[in-house]
């Protein structure tokens, strides 16, 4: 209630300290050379709210001299004598028009004066050493040309404290999200979901027919990573579709794998889909297979691979790294149609380039979950969106308001603002 | 048992997912202190991750010498590297370098490894050339504009570009700084709203797959 | 010049030449040196792995400082290895558990604060800036990334890209214009990032060219000059063998 | 076929030789064009440019031998730089294939301006774990670095005197080539601890860092060889970087025409096959 009222008091008494300097002159300093300073009447040491203790926080009002001729020390008792500041020793001069509150980073939840006020933070390193728990005695002196005045010695303790307030909105956001994601998980788990259909998944169909005109086998990659991934768990899953298709059409599949236990995975994948297509005895346990997990040995054993059995169909689906650019110009060379999807943002360049279709990062997930219709995926796509949406909201209002805030000159916009900004 | 093998496993990543996620809202010196420690777990468990690693590659290529597969020389030669490196890195010590003066160790590295690794990454160079000349058409609308934004920059990134076309710098720098830094902005937001929320998965675990095999 | 140096000249040039004749195509010298590449790197990834860990954050601070508490994360370290034993396979669980579980609780706060909220912040500008003494007014410089058009351009790239990767609504009416803004801005990043990786694939060829420039001196015996010939040969003489041999697939 | 059609299929391998001449031929027989200075890589000079003697300056070398030829110029440049300004210097690595090269780069840069290891710089070495690693440094730089390179305890080096954890460390540049790189150090790094940030990458990783040198969370970007030329160039000192762009000029404007000629041939083939099917019909 105090520092609210002081807050309020401050905020309405700040212009009319900057009228009095203006009707004193136009150049204060010059008159301030003659009229002795008056120190800040109203200086408060604080524990620096939201830190792990070793922190004090300095706030006084402004002055109507502050400028920059004239400049503020931060003093700190040695513990010697504390009744007088001017045995303290100086851990800080800056000029008397900085370090005001609206200068720092604070958000309207934790700021701990109103910004026209001044602020300094105690910290540790170079000379000064806070100890949480210790007691500290803190004063400020104003200097202007060979005057030194002081004000009176503040005691104040710094504390550990357990919450970081300034991350709030952090946290906030986290559970938010986190929460939608888990809702949509729930709800899809209950419904069906709607999800647009990926236009790349026309263009699978497509290069599957193609390869059984030419009767020529498909080729299809999992990409660099493992199970972990989630790239690989939807390259997984679209091969179940391809693999399908493949049986239904009677053509051959080569899966080159990088990982065993992927391998196994696609394994089983693979002869479920035969089954599901009513051709189980064309299921081949060899196509799955594995070669090997380093990177450039796996890249020349297919290449060396499409340059023999010549494929009318690659598939990249999963994570790639440099190899992306061996595998896709082999590819085009031996004139297959050739399908990617990844979300390895840097290889993308390659396979849009190289590639006759492309799904681009989140859209290998979006096709997966459209595919599998398993709630966890969809629940977690339909999650992302509402995310998404979120940020896009945050975007357009910001947005406004900022601009509302610049035309108007007016602080408000940061109420709404503050809240989506990195502030610690 | 089966409480051990299956939610065990879930329940200490429950509980120290949401420590350490919690642990970045806290500033008090226990929760530092706690940060501290495990990270410093974290680094001698990723040496074991490490060796974890490259132990299945092992595996794979003792298989195939045994097996006398197709190629099993070559892993013979990967094997005969491997030893031979691990040999002499111990018996330096682990050193490249002993006061400016190389190592057994050191030779290895600098005339086998170096080599070898950029040649393996230079031979992209090849290939990004062949891909530009082949793949690089004005088929759509979409391709052409890819093609145009390739070839400004490529102008502006070097000198004799900037000489031939003085403006090619300049507009390269705003492709760059603007229109590309936009794109990865969106895209980076969107990998990051995929991050949280595979974390919350994991966390709360309805993603397992981690865990190795989803079957028991 | 010490015989190391040479010895190391004539290893280097003919491994990156083997390396190099796979451009040419797939062949034995190609696969001798790429599986040396593994060996090698593995190699010197252990005995590394071996000095830091085990030497310097093991057995060192248990030893000097009689840090105990550091069996925990050996004990960890290990219960991953039992991964080779069918058996106890399931004890490296705990291990994987803890280290994604820690890994995942990491992420959260930190990726929304790097990478969701420093990147709003941002993006939410003020479209036109207001400068002290001289009013509001509307920045067309192109070169300022921070100029109010370029602030309008930003906004939309990211929101028509963010919009792009959007799942839950069909892109048509309105959604389809966006939608095809998005598309035309991803286009235009990867065509940059094809120009800028360009650069980058090339300085590792110069890097290699320049080693192998160097080593075709005369103080090194001209290995360049002498292995390349040698290599060509190679290639030249198992081209022709396998063109004689019948088996070989059309 | 006809021309056009027999051009557009040519063997990959002759364009494999238009490069490989394009780049050897310039190496050989170098012009030295100049080289502008963009502003992102003036943002790293600068800011080292402003730090007092004595500052400390950590340089994370997060690649191994398949990037040397982008980033190894990068950091010779960074380095003397740093040296010249009399900076402590902290040298590191989180990939562990590059502790040697790291390491060779380090000691050859201090050789040469006559630096003292352990007093003027320090090179801790590699140790496994990646974000874990520059978090722990955060915390306590002796738990995550016990002993450097040479096997020498950390605690009380000179070099390292009043240095604690990484709010101590004044700038951090990470040359990355991948994952760990720039941005784990802004995550894991940055984020909590405060230290002002810089980045040098490949160029395959120079676009995707866009965003961060936008939003102030690097304050400068050193792309790929390009990078280091303009950075050779700001210190005076002309090294591996500025020799190489003659050779990138060359390929850059051989793969731009290669793409016009290929574009040419392109249009000509869907004109005719156009004005076919007309006729046809």
């Amino acid at each position: 209630m105090q520092s609210l009222l002081r807050s309020i008091l401050a905020r309405s008494f700040a212009p009319l300290f900057f009228l009095a300097a203006c009707v004193i002159g136009s150049s204060p300093s010059a008159v301030l050379a003659q009229t002795p300073l008056s120190p800040p009447h109203d200086v408060q040491v604080v524990d620096t709210p939201s830190d792990g203790g070793g922190s004090l926080t300095v706030i006084w009002p402004p002055a109507p001299y502050d400028s920059k001729e004239v400049r503020y020390q931060v003093l700190l008792s040695d513990g010697k004598d504390i009744s007088d500041p001017s045995t303290f020793t100086v851990i800080a001069e800056f000029p008397a028009n900085t370090r005001y509150i609206s200068e720092s980073k604070w958000p309207w939840w934790t700021r701990p004066a109103a910004r026209e006020q001044h602020q300094f933070t105690l910290k540790n390193g170079k000379g000064v050493e806070l100890k949480a728990g210790t007691a500290y005695h803190v004063a400020l002196a104003v200097v202007s040309g060979d005057q030194r005045i002081f004000t009176s010695v503040v005691q104040a303790i710094p504390e550990p404290n357990w919450m970081n307030w300034n991350q709030i909105n952090n946290l906030f956001l986290a559970l938010l999200f986190g929460g939608i994601v888990f809702y949509a998980i729930n709800v899809a788990k209950k419904r069906e979901i709607f999800l647009r259909r990926i236009p790349g998944l026309d263009a699978v169909d497509e290069a599957i027919g193609r390869s059984t005109e030419l009767g020529k086998p498909i080729l299809y990659l999992t990409g660099a990573h493992d199970m972990s991934d989630p790239s690989t768990i939807a390259a997984a899953v679209i091969l179940g579709r391809v693999a399908k298709r493949a049986a239904g059409y009677e053509t051959d599949l080569l899966v080159p794998h990088r990982d065993p236990i992927t391998m196994a995975v696609c394994q089983e994948i693979t002869k479920q889909a035969y089954l599901e297509a009513g051709k189980p005895d064309l299921f081949k346990e060899d196509s799955n297979f594995f070669i090997t997990t380093d990177q450039f040995s796996y890249t020349a054993a297919v290449d060396g691979i499409m340059l023999r059995k010549k494929p009318a169909a690659n598939f990249f689906m999963g994570a790639y790294f440099a190899e992306s650019l061996l595998l896709t110009e082999t590819g085009a060379s031996t004139g297959a149609i050739q399908i990617a999807g990844t979300d390895s943002d840097h290889q993308l360049p390659f396979f849009v380039t190289t590639c006759d279709y492309t799904l681009i990062g989140e859209e290998l997930y979006a096709a997966s979950a459209y595919l599998s219709r398993e709630p966890i995926q969809v629940g977690t796509l339909r999650g992302q969106d509402i995310g998404k949406a979120l940020i896009l909201g945050v975007l357009a209002v910001g947005t406004l308001l900022a601009t509302a805030g610049a035309i108007l000159d007016t602080q408000w916009p940061q109420v709404f603002l503050d809240i989506f900004k990195d502030v610690k | 048992m089966i409480f051990l093998r299956r939610q065990m496993p879930l329940l200490i990543t429950l509980i120290t997912g949401l420590v350490f996620a919690a642990q970045y809202y806290v500033p008090h010196p226990a929760s530092e202190q706690l940060l501290t420690s495990v990270t410093k777990w974290l680094q001698i468990i990723g040496g074991f991750a490490l060796i974890l690693g490259v132990s299945s590659l092992f595996h794979v290529h003792a298989v195939k010498i045994r097996r006398k597969e197709a190629g099993w020389g070559y892993s013979f030669v990967l094997y005969a590297g491997m030893l031979s490196t691990i040999v002499i890195g111990l018996w330096a010590n682990g050193k490249e370098a002993v006061d400016g003066t190389m190592t057994a160790f050191g030779w290895i590295y600098n005339y086998m490894m170096v080599p070898l690794q950029g040649t393996m990454f230079a031979i992209l160079a090849f290939f990004i050339a062949s891909a530009a000349y082949r793949s690089f058409r004005a088929r759509s609308r979409e391709a052409a504009v890819l093609l145009v934004a390739a070839i400004i920059v490529m102008m502006g990134r070097v000198p004799l570009g900037e000489y031939v076309l003085p403006l090619s710098g300049d507009v390269s720098q705003w492709i760059l700084n603007v229109l590309n830094a936009s794109v990865r902005r969106a895209i980076l937001i969107g990998v990051s709203l995929g991050t949280v929320a595979l974390s919350f998965k994991i966390i709360f675990g309805v993603e397992r797959s981690y865990l190795g095999g989803g079957k028991e | 010049m010490p015989i190391e140096t040479i010895i190391g000249a004539w290893v280097a040039t003919g491994l990156t030449l083997f390396i190099f004749s796979f451009l040419y195509k797939d062949n034995p010298l190609f696969k001798v040196a790429e599986n040396l590449y593994v060996g090698v790197s593995v190699g010197y990834t252990i005995v590394k792995t071996y000095d830091t860990v085990i030497v310097n954050l093991i057995w060192k601070p248990m030893v000097d400082n009689k840090e105990w508490s550091l069996l925990i994360p050996v004990a960890i370290g290990l219960l991953m290895l039992t991964r080779y034993v069918p058996k106890a396979a399931w004890l490296s669980r705990y291990a994987f558990a803890f280290i994604v579980g820690v890994g995942s609780g990491l992420a959260i706060p930190r990726t929304i604060s790097s990478f969701i909220l420093k990147q709003v912040e941002d993006t939410v500008r003020p479209l036109i800036m207001l400068v002290p003494g001289e009013g509001v007014s509307f920045t067309w410089n192109l070169l300022n990334p921070a100029s109010s058009v370029n602030t309008i351009i930003i906004l939309v790239g990211v929101s028509s890209v963010l919009f792009y990767f959007f799942f839950s609504v069909e892109h048509t009416g309105p959604g389809k214009a966006v939608a095809r803004t998005g598309i035309l801005f991803l286009m235009i990043a990867f065509g940059a990032a094809f120009g800028y990786t360009v650069m980058a694939r090339m300085s590792l060829l110069i890097g290699r060219l320049t080693d192998l420039i160097e080593f075709s001196d005369a103080s090194y015996g001209r290995p360049t000059l002498w292995l390349l010939i040698l290599t060509i040969g190679a290639l030249v003489v198992m081209s022709l063998r396998s063109g004689s041999n019948p088996r070989e697939e059309k | 076929m006809t021309f056009a059609e027999r051009m557009l299929k040519i063997d990959r391998r002759i364009i494999f030789l238009v490069i490989g001449l394009c780049t050897l031929l310039p190496l050989l027989y170098p012009v030295g064009l100049p080289i502008k200075i963009s502003p992102e890589v003036r943002g790293v000079y600068d800011y080292i440019e402003s730090l007092p003697e004595d500052s400390v300056f950590l340089l994370s070398l997060d690649f191994d031998p398949a990037s040397k030829p982008e980033l190894q110029p990068q950091s010779i440049a960074l380095l003397r730089h740093a040296f010249r300004k009399n900076l402590r210097v902290i040298g590191m690595t989180l990939w562990v294939s590059g502790t040697g090269l790291a390491d060779q780069i380090i000691t050859q840069v201090a050789k040469e301006m006559g630096k003292e290891n352990g007093k003027d710089y320090v090179f801790l070495g590699w140790s496994p774990g990646g974000t874990a690693v520059i978090i722990n440094m955060g915390q306590d730089l002796y738990g995550a670095f016990p002993a450097d390179y040479n096997g020498r305890a950390t605690k009380g080096l000179p070099v390292l005197q009043g240095i604690t954890n990484l709010r101590d460390v004044n700038y951090v540049i990470s040359l990355g080539a991948g994952v760990p790189g720039v941005e784990a150090w802004y995550v894991f790094g940055k984020d909590k601890y405060k230290f002002e940030l810089g980045g040098g990458c490949t160029g395959v990783m120079a676009p995707g860092l866009y965003p961060l040198l936008r939003s102030g969370q690097i304050n400068g970007l050193i792309g790929g060889l390009r990078g280091a030329a303009e950075y050779e160039g700001l210190i005076g000192q002309k090294g591996k970087a500025v020799a190489g762009m003659d050779a990138q000029s060359a390929t850059h404007l051989a793969i731009i025409v290669l793409v016009i000629i290929c574009n040419v041939f392109y249009l000509s083939l869907r004109k005719t096959a156009r004005q076919q099917g007309q006729s046809r019909t």
